[in-house]
């Protein structure tokens, strides 16, 4: 039953952000120029176009993010055992202390990655 | 006599002294200004000299004037006139230098000062594209406010004349 | 209506379907069955549309309030309430420009998807006992599938426009993701292990004695801060920043386009903050009210609770200036995820204790 | 206008830069164009491109007379235009060898310190906005409508009144207020603040004056706390863009920009001129030489503004405004002069020539703008990206200002 109706949902959901898009062709007006469609950085001629490297300086951010990420999968995961056992505390006590440990290997492991990298 | 007056006199005595007959023409007037008008040659060394000597350490502004016009007696040249004042001597405050010079309006070349004042540079730039003096040594010598299409005369020389306007 | 004249007006209704043709008859009863008024009338499609037209109503409202201007006055008979409208035939009726650099499948289908993606948030979320599209023993953690999958379609858009001030808004809107995903998760963290359970109606049942904001303060906080920077509003629209890249990643889209982020912006905002309602604030339990039926109470405080999330995120756009994107993450990391983590101890302390 | 040569000027060798323009069709920028080179989020080069509102205004000047010259003149800074026009007049009168009658000195003051604050809070506002508070800007603008009327009062225009002329102004302030705009002053001011203007707000015009005065003193304070005092904006600013002293006069530039590098120099103090010197004022100063130390100078200035205005409100005289049989066409005898005033932005200076005839020979505008701009490279270098617009507008720069 919840099935089907989500199935409705899903389809409408499509349809009427597509329908935007059709009322928009539909409704939308204007010659079309070549002018138009040319990429303008603040009405003047864009400059030539290198990729953006990326910002090293939030480097480390990255690097904590990855060890944190899988951590928190890994909390709501575990949090699925933690329902059936009474001793909650215990298990929250772990992950944190396999947090602080993962966390405290990071930074002091960190320049080192960075140079590595 | 404000000491401010009084200071600037000494100034220009000095100047006198120093460079002796350089020094082309002298005003002075009494709402703390003075002017001095040397040859283009030595425009850099003077102003070195007031920059490190009497603590000219301040521009104001750099004016070009296309003198060719001037009803009594016009020049085939160009006046530059540099407009310095004084931020670390107390009895100079509010006083107004004016270090000038003339270059001729065939080849208006001139050295840049941006070496004694850094914040000359884009006054200069200024003079450049609207009188056509040549900086010499400067280092970033571009158009700045005219459109890149511009291919007339400089605009603030007196020979050019907005179409449409009669003066 | 005296109930003998329902009966037989039902039972008119009756005879009349049973004359109609089959295929007819069954979609007049697929139009009253759960498998429409859910997905289009009622937790769906026409309430989302209506919440958010509201929503973006009272913004205007209450900022132009805090700034001492007026707001929209004219169109709609009373406070500018179709101005919306006005603003949506305007957007839908201007030329749909795609770059001529710009990848155009992804280009086009970004902001479709976006739209869509955003609305399927309200698939799992429950209005009311039993007021839910598609119920879930897992329902939160589908909530944050979706919320998580959104920002890549915003990256697609930044990346497929192929313009330069799209591009670095893409790049900040990549870390700005990064920086408020985990200490989300870990807020929500709280929440499961107080409710015992990832099934949103167990959550909202779990606090009929009180709401989970009493004992994890801390994760509340925690939630609304990194649901505002999910959102993209003020402080946190540093991905769109007028003021230093024109518009961020959206630069390059407009007309109808650009309507449909626009509408993405409101449907994730509005659902963060019934999402904020139902973890936090107790959901639907609230006092009941004589003159209101059961099945409308339930709903309606809800609805009433995540209004009030509504206007305090809103109200933020009047009072704060914009924060730079190292301190968000310095808050993301220094700051929310210790704070998140010491509100899960808390969390496990009271259950040990036997209190929650 | 620089397109062509930033490709070849420098080639970084650290890592790719991107290169982009911001301006002129940018909301963080006004006509004007910045052409910035990063490297990540860190901008390592900003090369500023103006000129895309010039108007060849010293030319223009060479074509019209003395007198046409004045509401021509105000064009370049709307906002502010006393103080664009102030040194152009004190010029003309030094040149001509006359001096003003005192009254005309006090309305002068009065006038130039009225669009001083309606100049300050635009710089308020915007670098709210800039800073991504919108709120500062309506509040802002609210409230310098009752600036802006005031002004209107005296002069006869919103903003553009071509109020100064050689030889005093021109038309007395009125001695009556019209009641309409008490009363309109008397509803904003409950809805502001909260209570009624203690005593009536009488319909004459000294006293409807320190009315006004008193209640922007009072907004003054709230908008410390909204936004000056808010931990964001401190953040935003404080240590963002800075200017030392040193580099701050080597450069050149003026105004709040100098003040905020800690340098007390004010041409209302240091070359005093019409009633400033009858008026006591503090010139504000900040140490901190970066974004915030600059938009607070702007801010205590806005309150010696209102301290200035009062005084000179009490203090004027009974008098003519103007010299008599002042002309429409005046004759400027032949000579130079180098004129200054204090105008929102800072120093703003006129070098003149005259050749004795009706108009003049060459009108140089040393204005605020473009000496300010001259710091704007050396300050966005090495900044992210985010305190761009923040750097730019806390030097309040007025793009056509700078292209006159």
């Amino acid at each position: 039953m919840g099935m089907e109706a989500f199935l409705v949902f899903v389809v409408a959901a499509f349809l009427l952000s597509l329908l935007f898009v059709l009322l928009g062709m539909l409704l939308s007006h204007g010659r079309r120029k070549r002018t138009k469609v040319l990429t303008f950085e603040c009405g003047q001629k864009p400059f030539e176009w290198r990729t953006l490297q990326f910002p090293v300086q939030y480097f480390p951010y990255l690097l904590i993010y990855v060890v944190y990420a899988v951590v928190a999968v890994l909390v709501l995961v575990s949090l699925f055992y933690v329902f059936e056992v009474p001793d909650a505390l215990m298990r929250v006590t772990v992950f944190l202390a396999i947090l602080a440990f993962s966390s405290i290997f990071a930074s002091m492991n960190l320049k080192r990655l960075i140079q590595r990298i | 006599m404000p000491a401010a007056e009084e200071a600037l006199n000494r100034i220009v005595d000095d100047l006198k002294k120093k460079f002796g007959d350089k020094v082309l023409e002298v005003v002075i007037e009494p709402k703390k200004i003075a002017k001095v008008l040397v040859a283009p040659e030595c425009i850099k060394e003077v102003a070195q000299y007031l920059k490190s000597e009497w603590a000219m350490d301040y521009i104001k502004g750099v004016t070009g004037v296309d003198l060719s016009r001037l009803p009594d007696k016009p020049q085939e040249a160009l006046e530059v006139i540099y407009h310095v004042g004084s931020m670390s001597s107390e009895d100079l405050r509010g006083v107004t230098f004016s270090l000038s010079t003339k270059v001729s309006l065939s080849n208006p070349v001139m050295p840049s000062l941006t070496g004694v004042w850094r914040g000359a540079e884009m006054h200069e730039r200024e003079v450049y594209e609207m009188l056509g003096v040549n900086f010499e040594g400067h280092p970033d010598m571009r158009r700045l406010l005219l459109p890149e299409f511009w291919s007339d005369k400089p605009p603030l020389r007196k020979d050019y004349a907005v179409p449409g306007r009669e003066r | 209506m005296p109930p003998q004249i329902i009966q037989e007006y039902a039972r008119a209704a009756a005879n009349f379907l049973k004359e109609l043709p089959q295929p007819l008859r069954d979609f007049i009863l697929f139009l009253h069955s759960d498998a429409f008024i859910k997905p289009i009338i009622f937790p769906g499609i026409l309430f989302i549309l209506t919440f958010v037209m509201f929503t973006i109503w009272f913004e205007r409202k209450l900022l132009a309030r805090v700034m001492v201007r007026l707001g929209p006055l004219h169109v709609g008979k009373y406070a500018g309430l179709l101005q919306l409208v006005a603003d949506a035939v305007k957007l839908l009726s201007k030329e749909l420009i795609v770059p001529e650099k710009a990848v155009k499948p992804l280009y086009v289908s970004m902001p479709v998807l976006c739209c869509a993606l955003s609305m399927l948030t309200f698939a799992f979320l429950p209005l009311g006992p039993g007021w839910v599209i598609y119920p879930s023993d897992i329902g939160l953690l589908l909530v944050f599938v979706v919320l998580a999958v959104t920002p890549i379609t915003i990256l697609v858009a930044g990346w497929a426009s192929r313009s330069k001030y799209s591009f670095i808004g893409m790049v900040r809107f990549a870390f700005q993701v990064f920086s408020y995903e985990v200490p989300f998760f870990l807020a929500l963290a709280s929440v499961t292990l107080a409710a015992r359970s990832f099934n949103l109606e167990r959550i909202v049942e779990a606090q009929a004695g009180f709401p989970f904001i009493i004992p994890a303060f801390l994760g509340f906080l925690v939630f609304l801060i990194t649901a505002i920077a999910e959102v993209e509003r003020v402080p946190f629209d540093i991905p769109t920043a007028e003021q230093e890249l024109v518009s961020g990643w959206q630069t390059e889209y407009s007309g109808a386009y650009f309507a449909l982020f626009y509408l993405a912006a409101y449907i994730k905002l509005d659902a963060v903050a019934i999402l904020t309602a139902l973890l936090f604030l107790g959901g639907w339990n609230g006092p009941s009210i004589p003159w209101l039926p059961g099945s409308v109470l339930g709903p309606f405080w809800l609805i009433l609770k995540s209004l009030i999330v509504v206007s305090l995120v809103l109200l933020l756009r009047g009072v704060f200036p914009r924060v730079t994107l190292d301190k968000l993450l310095d808050i993301g990391w220094r700051f929310l995820v210790p704070l998140a983590l010491l509100n899960l101890l808390v969390v496990a302390v009271l259950i040990q204790m036997g209190l929650l | 206008m620089v397109a062509e040569e930033v490709k070849s000027v420098e080639v970084y060798e650290v890592g790719p830069t991107l290169t982009f323009s911001m301006g002129p069709q940018h909301p963080g920028t006004g006509h004007f164009r910045m052409v910035i080179t990063v490297l990540g989020d860190t901008v390592v080069r900003c090369d500023p491109d103006p000129g895309f509102v010039h108007r060849g205004e010293e030319k223009m000047c060479e074509y019209k007379t003395w007198i046409t010259n004045i509401p021509h003149l105000e064009r370049p800074a709307i906002l502010d235009a006393a103080g664009m026009v102030y040194p152009y007049v004190l010029a003309v009168e030094r040149l001509m060898g006359v001096e003003p009658p005192e009254r005309a000195k006090y309305l002068r003051v009065i006038m130039a310190e009225l669009q001083r604050i309606c100049s300050h809070l635009y710089w308020l506002g915007l670098m709210g906005v800039f800073a991504g508070h919108a709120t500062m800007y309506m509040w802002c603008f609210g409230d310098r409508e009752y600036l802006v009327d005031l002004t209107q009062l005296i002069g006869g225009q919103r903003i553009t009144h071509s109020y100064f002329v050689p030889g005093g102004v021109r038309n007395d302030a009125p001695a009556k207020v019209p009641k309409e705009l008490v009363k309109e002053f008397r509803r904003y001011y409950r809805m502001m603040l909260g209570r009624d203007y203690g005593g009536e707000v009488p319909e004459d015009f000294r006293r409807y004056a320190l009315a006004v005065c008193e209640f922007f003193d009072t907004r003054l304070d709230e908008y410390y706390r909204m936004l000056l005092d808010s931990s964001i904006f401190i953040y935003r600013t404080k240590g963002v863009g800075v200017l030392r002293r040193e580099d701050a006069v080597s450069l050149g530039v003026v105004g709040p920009v100098l003040r905020g590098s800690g340098v007390r120099s004010d041409t209302r103090i240091d070359e005093p001129y019409d009633a400033y010197p009858y008026i006591k004022f503090n010139v504000p100063t900040m140490d901190g030489c970066d974004s915030y130390s600059r938009m607070m100078v702007g801010y205590y200035e806005m309150k010696e503004s209102v301290r200035i205005i009062e005084q000179a409100i009490e203090q004027m005289p009974d008098g003519p405004v103007k010299l008599k049989q002042h002309p429409v066409s005046i004759r400027v005898p032949a000579g130079e002069v180098f004129a200054s005033a204090e105008a929102a932005r800072g120093q703003c200076s006129f070098y003149i020539r005259s050749d004795g005839t009706d108009r003049p020979y060459r009108v140089k505008i040393c204005s605020p703008s473009f000496r300010n701009l001259i710091a704007l490279p050396h300050l966005i270098r090495d900044v992210r990206v985010a305190d761009i617009p923040i750097i730019y507008w806390s030097l309040n720069y007025w793009p056509v200002e700078c292209d006159r």
